[in-house]
């Protein structure tokens, strides 16, 4: 038996209002890979993205993870997975550690300590008990991250993970990919310019409005 | 899931070609049963020994709140097939169906205050059977509210399916508790007639009232779901063939 | 043998076969009720960090009721016999109030769509939600109801009867409306909309509530209608955290 | 009274009958009339669609 591709697409088709957002997609990510989603804005990565996490269902075609639909246990599913959206999913009243105490905490126990490291790692220690309503989208994009670090999810989901990152920011963003990537874990990030990720595992899909 | 991947593949063009040519099948049948139980209704039958010619009205009364109940569960049978199966048709017919039951809802709260007005003295008594038809025409009212709040027709679709089935779970809650509640103040108004001790003469126009009435149910929703198929189709090569039908 | 990558229980990944080995420790996942008990927790502090918000209802319950005497006479007597009708309106309206915000702000910063992605089941987490809605809006109201009522002549003896009736149906309204909520999630202005949703599936709790508070205010036996009051609590915990879930991930799509 | 008279008045109750028959005509033909005229709106919204498409790649 072939080795299961861990994700796989296939024959996706999903339309928002008459706009055919997905035509046909396929694609397959193995292990190890990270798949760059380019196109134009409104080419549809955002919802490709959101198809493969079982957020939308497409009107055809399917999902596979490890070799099976994820319809069939799509909670499992998220179980293994971790998704970042265009913003950071976080609340503006609660402070980084309360973010994600309450935000990583529901999926897996975390002890402060923890949190704290993630927050370093990040560089978002100084700044970890303040309310996220009083921080910049660069500092909230590293809370974002810092939660990247504490899941170990095979696979990583993650719209323009970069946006509103200084330099160093976008060299944290790679690290971190390239440490999920040695693990064996994959990555499907929507992005506008390329991820400082190692070349080898970098793969390419090019997403055309229609 | 093959059975609905297959079901959903072949309905779309045929549903819609297969509706056009069922509309006259139901249509003529309707016409002529509502114009017999009309006739039988105000000329055949006797007077009533109570209400005389006042409870002809249970001729469209009647028929009207059995369609309101009955479109309504139908409904909410077709949203949860929309939901379970995901299937677009489904949500076609449940989006047909609000309409004509929410104005036979309607038809059937006036016809029941005109019809209980002589007895009452006035046009509006809180008696339970219309209470309940006014809640009903509220939870219509609620349903269209809702698909119509969304831009996203798919959306509108699955939210007002989940509304519709929530909605049907609460009708026999309604009913009881505004019994309930109406027993709790008054001595319940007799507006029933019961059926069975109706003569014959009295009793079929009303089952040919009320079978007219489903039939033009079938009737209309065939015609709207041929519309409300076509706003959901995508591919244009089967428009443009439907469209020239 | 179906070859799933991690289950909760596995340490390690089993390696799937040919290809890398996928050497990510899985954690335990956390306990359902730990993880009720986060988002209990996060809601109420996030509420208390608005306070403003919190007194709302609550304000809207007391303004309404004295609406009542203004519009209707200063007699108790006649106010007593319209108390109970007044307070359960106010109350049904109070708890409406709040309801339209219990899933959008966490819907427009993205946490919503955080808890459907969790692997937790996402109807018990909005059940949660629901909870934090009730004792942040119901269980006040119910505290309050006997203040409102013995501002309409209510004699002091009824108060247990009004707090216990208001208590219970308040459960039912919170998860009748956390159903509204997630359906009208996606819709911009839905305040109107969602009361035109959730009033028809509250009227049987106003019928048995106002009922209950009655026979509570005339001193009888209030049992028979807080019975019915809660098996509609009941039928509500069981069936409408199902369709809230159903609804919130129709609008997450 | 003659026949004809006799049956409108309904013993008394033409003020109550009519109205229900001719409120139940009325929403009869109302829900044809509407239907007739969404299905026809819904194939116009089609074939301008369709006329749309056509102008872009052909789906």
């Amino acid at each position: 038996m072939a080795a299961a591709t861990l994700l796989q697409a296939e024959n996706l088709h999903l339309w928002r209002g008459d706009r055919h957002v997905l035509n046909g997609i396929a694609l397959a990510v193995e292990g190890g890979e990270c798949l760059q989603l380019t196109g134009s804005n409104g080419a549809g990565k955002t919802s490709l993205l959101r198809t493969l996490c079982g957020l939308m269902y497409p009107e055809e075609g399917r999902v596979l993870w490890v070799g099976r639909n994820i319809r069939e246990d799509l909670r499992g599913f998220h179980a293994e997975l971790a998704y970042i959206g265009h913003e950071p999913p976080l609340k503006a009243d609660l402070s980084p550690r309360e973010n994600l105490r309450y935000w990583i905490g529901v999926r897996w126990p975390l002890a402060s300590d923890v949190i704290n490291d993630a927050l370093e790692r990040v560089g978002a220690g100084s700044y970890r008990d303040r309310p996220v309503r009083t921080l910049s989208a660069g500092q909230k994009r590293r809370v974002a991250l810092a939660s990247l670090a504490l899941t170990s999810v095979p696979l990583w989901l993650l719209d323009e993970p970069t946006t509103n990152l200084d330099k160093e920011g976008q060299q944290l963003v790679g690290a971190l990919i390239n440490e999920h990537l040695e693990r064996g874990g994959l990555v499907v990030a929507a992005i506008h310019h390329d991820l400082s990720v190692r070349a080898t595992a970098l793969r390419r899909f090019e997403l055309t409005r229609e | 899931m093959a059975w609905t991947w297959f079901h959903r593949l072949g309905s779309p063009p045929y549903l819609y070609s297969l509706a056009a040519r069922l509309t006259p099948w139901f249509a003529w049948p309707t016409l002529v049963l509502i114009l017999g139980g009309v006739y039988g209704g105000l000329v055949l039958a006797p007077p009533d020994y109570q209400q005389g010619d006042g409870f002809r009205i249970i001729y469209v009364h009647a028929p009207s709140a059995w369609m309101s109940l009955m479109v309504y569960t139908t409904m909410a049978v077709a949203a949860a097939a929309g939901l379970i199966w995901r299937i677009k048709v489904a949500h076609a017919v449940a989006a047909s169906c609000a309409p004509i039951g929410a104005s036979f809802t309607l038809c059937a709260l006036v016809t029941g205050s005109l019809w209980g007005a002589p007895m009452w003295g006035t046009y509006w008594e809180w008696d339970p059977r219309l209470t309940f038809e006014l809640i009903l025409l509220f939870q219509y009212l609620g349903y269209m509210a809702l698909r119509s709040a969304f831009e996203d027709l798919q959306r509108a679709d699955r939210a007002s399916a989940m509304l519709a089935v929530v909605g049907v779970v609460n009708v026999p809650i309604i009913h009881y508790s505004v019994i309930w509640w109406n027993s709790l103040h008054q001595a319940p108004s007799v507006m029933k007639l019961a059926k069975s001790d109706m003569p014959a003469t009295m009793l079929i126009p009303l089952l040919m009232m009320f079978l007219g009435f489903t039939l033009f149910f079938v009737t209309v929703l065939l015609i709207r779901l041929r519309g409300e198929v076509l706003t959901r189709e995508r591919s244009a090569s089967w428009i443009r063939e439907a469209v020239t039908l | 043998m179906s070859d799933r990558i991690a289950s909760a229980g596995d340490s390690v990944a089993p390696p799937v076969e040919g290809g890398p080995t996928v050497r990510l420790r899985l954690r335990a996942a956390t306990p359902l009720s730990t993880a009720l008990g986060l988002t209990l927790a996060r809601d109420l502090r996030l509420a208390f960090r608005k306070r403003g918000q919190l007194v709302q209802p609550l304000v809207f319950f007391a303004i309404v009721t004295t609406l009542f005497p203004l519009a209707i006479s200063p007699e108790l007597s006649r106010l007593r016999d319209v108390a109970p009708g007044v307070l359960w309106v106010a109350a049904l309206l109070s708890s409406q109030l709040a309801l339209e915000f219990l899933f959008r702000d966490d819907a427009q910063d993205g946490t919503l769509e955080q808890y459907a992605l969790s692997g937790q089941s996402l109807t018990w987490l909005l059940f949660a939600k629901t909870a934090a809605h009730w004792l942040l809006t119901g269980l006040p109201l119910a505290l309050m109801a006997p203040l409102a009522g013995l501002s309409l002549g209510v004699p002091a003896a009824a108060v247990p009867g009004i707090v216990a009736s208001v208590a219970v149906g308040s459960v039912a309204l919170s998860l009748i409306g956390s159903m509204g909520a997630a359906l009208t999630l996606g819709v911009k202005r839905s305040g109107a909309l969602l009361s035109l949703l959730t009033l028809p599936l509250a009227m049987p709790v106003l019928i048995f509530g106002a009922r209950a508070t009655e026979l509570a205010i005339k001193g009888g036996s209030f049992g028979a209608p807080l019975q019915l009051l809660g098996a509609l609590a009941v039928l509500g915990l069981t069936l409408a955290p199902l369709a809230t879930a159903a609804g919130v991930r129709i609008n997450l799509e | 009274m003659s026949g004809l008279a006799e049956f409108f008045d309904m013993g008394g109750y033409a003020a109550y009958v009519w109205p229900s028959y001719a409120l139940t005509l009325i929403v009869v033909v109302l829900n044809v009339v509407w239907a007739r005229r969404l299905l026809a709106k819904s194939r116009e919204e089609a074939r301008r669609r369709l006329a749309m498409r056509v102008g872009g790649s052909e789906s």
